[in-house]
């Protein structure tokens, strides 16, 4: 598909037009390349990401958390945890970054279609999957969707907007869980796996889609294992350091793969192929 | 390009490395097989000893304290005031008053230089360096 | 001289290599290896020719890699301003460039390099500096200490991958014609060039029979190659080179066929700087480590593993051979002794 | 280096680097070669894989102890008794080279006296090492026809720092492992010219090639050809500058490219003392914390844009080459100095840096044949070189000791000025990183250095981090009596329990705060190695 592409490694301007708090580490950047006519033009799929530059910080890659049934603008959510991510969160609205991308093997929306799924999420991990939920209530024809999003405390939930749509969605199951509760929590306590024993869906009809930190993965991809879904319908996103988001660099090796562009989504039935205790 | 070699400054061992020299700048380094130290290869500090040469953080102008900041002056500037100030309290305190920190990281020359001014201008023999640390 | 003339090879007389290279040079930045006043030999720019003594008889120490993937790059040029937060290229377009004197291992390593940057997404950078170079390799006739080109079959002779391809035959070099390129630099120069004879052929391949057998390393590759894709080498192997492993990553520097890199932005003032790609590799730490501290490569033995990996199993994998070229270059230079040839030695005992 | 001109009669490593690859033993005191001395490490390692045996004896189980036959990890600052135990040892099993001893030194009447007198069961006590491991040393090192030893500031940043060389010096001695080819004691020095700067006496004591200021003789010499009287009394030494105070005698200082609000122990006093000076002129390629205290900085060029000479650990003088032209509006220290010289009434006319090793070589012996355009067509030439057409030295003490008789000079047990105590439990060791040079002003720039290695990390053995409730990536408030930082924690077996250890490279964890000022009375080196601090868990 991108055989004759070229790459120049050179970002585009884009503008915040707005940020959204999630919660105390994650705000949602909504943003519009500078260019309008780039702005129309510009495509993604959900899955993909963009890497994201900031002056005197360099780039790191972010998933799409929007989706790209809602065009105009993106919105790529993004958790503090290095220099650059703490720099982005000191940015307001009307100022600018740069973008490149987007890059990556995406979900695949056709092959979602009409299927139920299993959405198993944990902290910034809702992210890319946001994409793929929303992007799924936008099109007709979607199947059930059940979805399951593990916090840290209560007030660590992210994407409170969107749970509320989904919660009175009448296509959508979504239950909440945390690892500590806290004052005026009711909901369920424990690991975001405890709530996999809770929910009905049938495997046979069924794809998971999972993400969130190397542990819950591993836990998760296994339990949906046992559950009986098969491997080639366990997809799930992998977070690796990238640099050039183009297959060249190998900063994101993942054994013979290289995430950028094998990935970031993968099906356990790939992951298997490679060695597991390395997510 | 061209190939410069010359001894790299991150430890005692002295190895022989080649700077990359490229319109100016310099941008790689890499060892001499046949020198009898690096012998084809440096550490990881001589292999990235080029990346310090043209850092923003470089000074490169000299700078004079002026209501307590550092501020930009000429060269003569800089040279005439500190020339006074160590005159100044050189005599006043025959030589003694005066302390004069050399470098493990200067070259010999620069050392040799130092010290000859230590004693032969500023008449001290308060110079050392921090052999020990 | 007729196009269907140009499969046969030809003959340059050696007392009309220098005439050929001046002419060559009028087109073309030179870039030949020259031993230097302290005995090391290195490819450089041949500003002036009669200066600089081109060495066709001692191994580059640095290849061809810093040329077309140099050690430091400035990607491009970034300020922010009242415009916006904007990237421009520096646009310093390559000088068409000969590389005269390149080994076959060294060629072998730009046809690796073409695929990793040009096999996908075209790198712009790479692609620049390489779509105007014209490679004329030199056969081996005399492998030197460290080589192993024989065991990873990317030399001491190849008959692919190259523009102009010569053979030192004494008094005289066979010529052959590889890519388009190297037919056009001899019709430009067919002057200096004779038809090669029935018993210069004859010549050279006794010459290439000699070469296979002057290696002086005995290197098992292909018994490592399959002895790591059967799962066989021993976790004590790798624990070994882990342990003596000093992290100086000389041998991914001077390695031709290792291309990993850097991005980083340095600033240049406030508001400006510039991107920079910098060579790296896959045994540092730091290599895969997540901005919030998570490595998934949490062990020197796993870094340690992937870069063997890579080399003898990922890439044979991928493209039906190994990515080592043979040249022998992080041979010698380990700190600890844990270059290619030891491990291969290593993987292959029980 | 005092502790080897004392016995020697000269202060350098004795081997050139590559001989130690054809050492059959090697020890290893107080050095973290394979972080510090890579290269030597090398040598190091290639001669295990010839079948050498290596002997660390490091309190850290360093990465060098992993390869080591023999790692003995003994409390630190215990560096004399266990080297006396060894020599002990050599004695009891007659192991001693009595013909060497015979020939070549004097004094060893006292050692052997001193010797007898020490209780190995106490030693083994003291330096918390196995008498049967002490023995195994010492009978490697005795019976190995090429031995050498090598140390570095983990023997010298004591305030036994003399009599901790002396004792290595002694043990060579005694076993006769001084005067061969692949056999010596080998001082590896921290800093690339650190060799240099002492070569050309940037010392209060001496004048370049380690001739006294207090020496009539060479005095006058040095006032002919500098054509000016020239002060007699010894100067101050660095920490008898830098620790003046606000009420010593320092009122100004001109430093060039040093650093000693960073390098410097205690560096509260170093502030008060900086601070009070009523001048202070800095030349340095960075704002370092010093310049910036500095009435003056000159913006000095880079070693990659002048041309001179450096000194290696190996006595091996090498030319630096000059790249490309200073920078912005920077000039070389030498253009410095002769401008401020040429201000001050004294000119110094020198058309280039070779005319500058010229007089080098006119007033230092050991340099007398050292020339630029010699140096240019060579890989340098290892001092002494006593003429234009002498080859250089790769391995001192041939034949005799540059001082004449080998001196031994026995010592005895000297505990570190401070160890733990009940409000400072911890016994806080430093050093350096692998990927970081001194302070850290020209590697701290390169992303990928920092990347790698980018914050100081405080060592913890896992008992004393489970007992603090730490764990790995915490942060500790870590104080002494003189000051306090914050640091990370990672746990880690290498240090041993009560100990901890990190690196002091960091602006922003200036280990030196900490550490004491405390210093070997005659080399004047600070006790970095050895303070008591305790930690809180931030």
């Amino acid at each position: 598909m991108s055989l004759m592409r070229s790459e120049d490694y050179l970002p585009r301007p884009a503008v915040i037009q707005k940020i959204i708090a999630e919660n105390s580490q994650i705000k949602t950047f909504v943003l519009a390349l500078a260019d309008q006519q780039a702005n129309q033009a510009f495509t993604y799929r959900p899955g993909q990401f963009m890497m994201v530059s900031l002056p005197h910080r360099g780039e790191a890659p972010i998933s799409f958390s929007s989706t790209p049934t809602r065009p105009g603008t993106i919105e790529l959510s993004v958790r503090r945890a290095g220099s650059l991510t703490a720099a982005m969160h000191a940015l307001q609205a009307g100022d600018q970054v740069g973008l490149r991308g987007p890059y990556g093997r995406p979900f695949v929306m056709e092959d979602l279609q009409g299927r139920d799924l299993l959405v198993v999420a944990g902290g910034i991990g809702l992210a890319p999957l946001r994409s793929v939920i929303n992007g799924c209530l936008d099109t007709p024809g979607h199947g059930k969707l059940t979805i399951l999003y593990g916090s840290r405390v209560p007030s660590d939930i992210a994407f409170r907007g969107d749970i509320d749509i989904w919660q009175h969605h009448p296509a959508v199951t979504c239950h909440l869980t945390v690892d500590a509760p806290e004052p005026g929590w009711d909901g369920p306590v424990g690991l975001v796996t405890g709530l996999l024993g809770q929910v009905k869906v049938d495997p046979a009809s069924s794809t998971a889609l999972v993400c969130g930190p190397p542990v819950m993965i591993a836990a998760v991809l296994t339990a949906l294992g046992k559950m009986g879904f098969a491997d080639e319908e366990i997809l799930t996103t992998m977070e690796r350091h990238m640099k050039c988001g183009i297959g060249v660099c190998r900063h994101c090796h993942l054994d013979s793969k290289l995430v950028c562009v094998d990935g970031p989504v993968f099906s356990r039935a790939q992951l298997k192929k490679l060695q597991m205790d390395r997510l | 390009m061209r190939h410069v070699l010359t001894t790299c400054v991150y430890c005692g061992c002295g190895c022989g490395v080649y700077l990359r020299e490229e319109n100016g700048r310099v941008t790689g380094a890499s060892p001499s097989r046949n020198h009898p130290v690096s012998r084809g290869n440096l550490c990881v500090k001589g292999w990235h000893l080029h990346d310090f040469i043209h850092s923003p953080k470089r000074l490169t102008t000299p700078l004079m304290r002026k209501n307590g900041e550092l501020v930009p002056v000429s060269w003569d500037a800089a040279l005439d005031y500190t020339a006074q100030e160590l005159g100044r309290i050189g005599a006043s305190t025959n030589g003694q008053g005066i302390g004069v920190l050399s470098s493990a990281k200067c070259t010999n020359e620069e050392n040799f230089l130092l010290q000859k001014f230590s004693r032969a201008v500023l008449k001290t023999n308060n110079i050392d360096h921090c052999a020990r640390l | 001289m007729r196009d269907d003339a140009m499969d046969q090879a030809f003959i340059l007389a050696k007392d009309h290599l220098k005439s050929f290279l001046r002419k060559v040079k009028k087109g073309h930045r030179l870039v030949a290896p020259v031993t230097n006043q302290h005995n090391d030999t290195l490819f450089c720019t041949i500003n002036h020719l009669d200066r600089v003594p081109i060495n066709l008889t001692e191994q580059a120490q640095n290849g061809i890699k810093s040329f077309l993937f140099p050690q430091q790059e400035t990607l491009a040029t970034y300020a922010v301003s009242a415009d916006g937060y904007r990237f421009n290229r520096t646009d310093v377009r390559p000088e068409p460039t000969v590389y005269f004197g390149v080994r076959p291992c060294d060629l072998m390593a730009v046809l690796y390099m073409d695929v990793v940057f040009m096999g996908g997404v075209k790198d712009q950078h790479y692609l620049e500096k390489r779509q105007d170079s014209v490679l004329i390799g030199l056969n081996c006739n005399a492998p030197f200490a460290n080589c192993f080109c024989s065991a990873t079959k990317s030399g001491p002779f190849l008959e692919t991958g190259f523009d102009l391809m010569f053979t030192d035959l004494g008094d005289r070099f066979l010529v052959e014609v590889g890519r388009p390129k190297g037919r056009e630099m001899l019709q430009a120069w067919q002057q200096f060039f004779t038809p090669a004879e029935a018993e210069d052929t004859r010549a050279q391949y006794q010459l290439s029979l000699e070469a296979m057998a002057g290696f002086r390393l005995d290197v098992y590759a292909d018994q490592a190659i399959q002895r790591l894709a059967a799962g066989l080498v021993p976790e004590s192997v790798w624990e070994q080179l882990s342990l003596r492993c000093q992290d100086c990553a000389g041998c991914a520097y001077i390695c031709p066929t290792c291309t990993c890199f850097t991005i980083v932005d340095r600033p240049a003032g406030p508001d400006c700087g510039e991107r920079l790609r910098s060579w790296d590799a896959c045994t540092f730490a730091g290599f895969t480590r997540l901005a919030g501290g998570h490595n998934p490569v949490a062990h020197k033995i796993h870094a340690i593993q992937t870069r063997f990996l890579h080399k003898l199993k990922y890439d044979v994998d991928k493209h039906g051979r190994p990515s080592c070229v043979g040249c022998g270059r992080c041979v010698g230079i380990c700190f600890g002794g844990t270059d290619i040839v030891r491990f291969i030695k290593m993987a292959g005992e029980d | 280096m005092a502790g080897l001109a004392t016995t020697f009669g000269s202060g350098a490593m004795t081997n050139a680097i590559n001989e130690i690859e054809d050492a059959e033993v090697i020890l290893v005191i107080g050095s973290n070669t394979t972080e510090a001395h890579p290269q030597v490490a090398r040598r190091m390692l290639n001669a295990v894989d010839k079948g050498a045996k290596l002997i660390v004896i490091d309190p850290r189980r360093t990465r060098l102890a992993e390869c080591a036959t023999l790692h003995l990890a003994l409390a630190p600052g215990t560096d004399i008794p266990l080297l006396n135990a060894m020599m002990r040892v050599i004695l009891d099993e007659s192991l001693a080279d009595q013909l060497f001893i015979d020939m070549r030194t004097e004094n060893f009447a006292a050692l052997r006296a001193m010797l007898y007198r020490l209780d190995l069961a106490e030693l083994e006590a003291v330096t918390g090492v196995l008498l049967e491991d002490i023995r195994r040393a010492a009978q490697l090192y005795a019976r190995a026809r090429r031995s050498v030893v090598c140390y570095c500031l983990g023997i010298t940043q004591h305030i036994c720092g003399t009599a901790n060389v002396q004792s290595i010096a002694n043990l060579a001695m005694l076993t006769g492992h001084v005067e061969k080819q692949f056999t010596g004691v080998d001082p590896l020095r921290g800093q690339n010219n650190v060799q240099g700067a002492c070569d050309m006496g940037a010392l209060p004591n001496v004048f370049p090639g380690y001739q006294a200021v207090d020496n009539r003789d060479y005095r006058e010499k040095f006032e002919r050809v500098w054509q000016t009287r020239l002060p007699a009394a010894p100067g101050l030494s660095l920490l008898d500058m830098t620790h003046s105070g606000a009420c010593g005698p320092m009122r100004a200082m001109f430093i060039m490219g040093e650093n000693p609000l960073r390098s410097d122990p205690s560096l509260d006093r170093v502030e008060e003392t900086l601070t009070s000076l009523a001048f202070l002129a800095v030349s340095d390629i960075f704002l370092t914390e010093t310049a910036a205290h500095a009435h003056v900085v000159f913006p000095a060029a880079s070693f990659a844009e002048k041309t001179g000479t450096f000194t290696n650990t190996e006595r091996r003088v090498q030319l630096v080459r000059q790249a490309i032209p200073p920078i912005g509006d920077c000039r070389t220290d030498a253009d410095i100095i002769i401008a401020l010289s040429g201000r001050l009434g004294y000119a110094m006319a020198y058309e280039s840096t070779a005319e500058i090793m010229e007089e080098i070589a006119l007033l230092a012996p050991i340099y007398a044949g050292i020339r630029h355009d010699r140096l240019r067509h060579s890989w340098g030439l290892q001092w002494p070189c006593w003429n234009t057409a002498h080859p250089g030295t790769p391995f001192l003490h041939k034949y005799y000791f540059t001082r004449g008789k080998g001196h031994f000079v026995p010592n005895d047990h000297l505990p570190p000025a401070e160890l733990p105590c009940q409000d400072f439990p911890f016994l806080l060791n430093s050093g350096r990183i692998y990927h970081h040079y001194h302070t850290g002003s020209m590697t701290r720039q390169s992303a990928l250095l920092n990347r790698e290695c980018g914050e100081a990390l405080l060592m913890i053995h896992p008992a004393d981090a489970a007992r603090l409730k730490v764990r790995g990536g915490d942060r500790l408030c870590m104080a002494s009596r003189r000051g306090a930082v914050e640091i990370k924690a990672e746990i880690t077996d290498q240090v041993a329990a009560g100990s901890v250890y990190t690196n002091f490279h960091f602006g922003e964890t200036p280990i030196n705060r900490l550490t004491i000022a405390a210093q070997d009375p005659v080399a004047q080196c600070p006790e970095f190695k050895v303070c008591a601090v305790r930690l809180e868990k931030l």
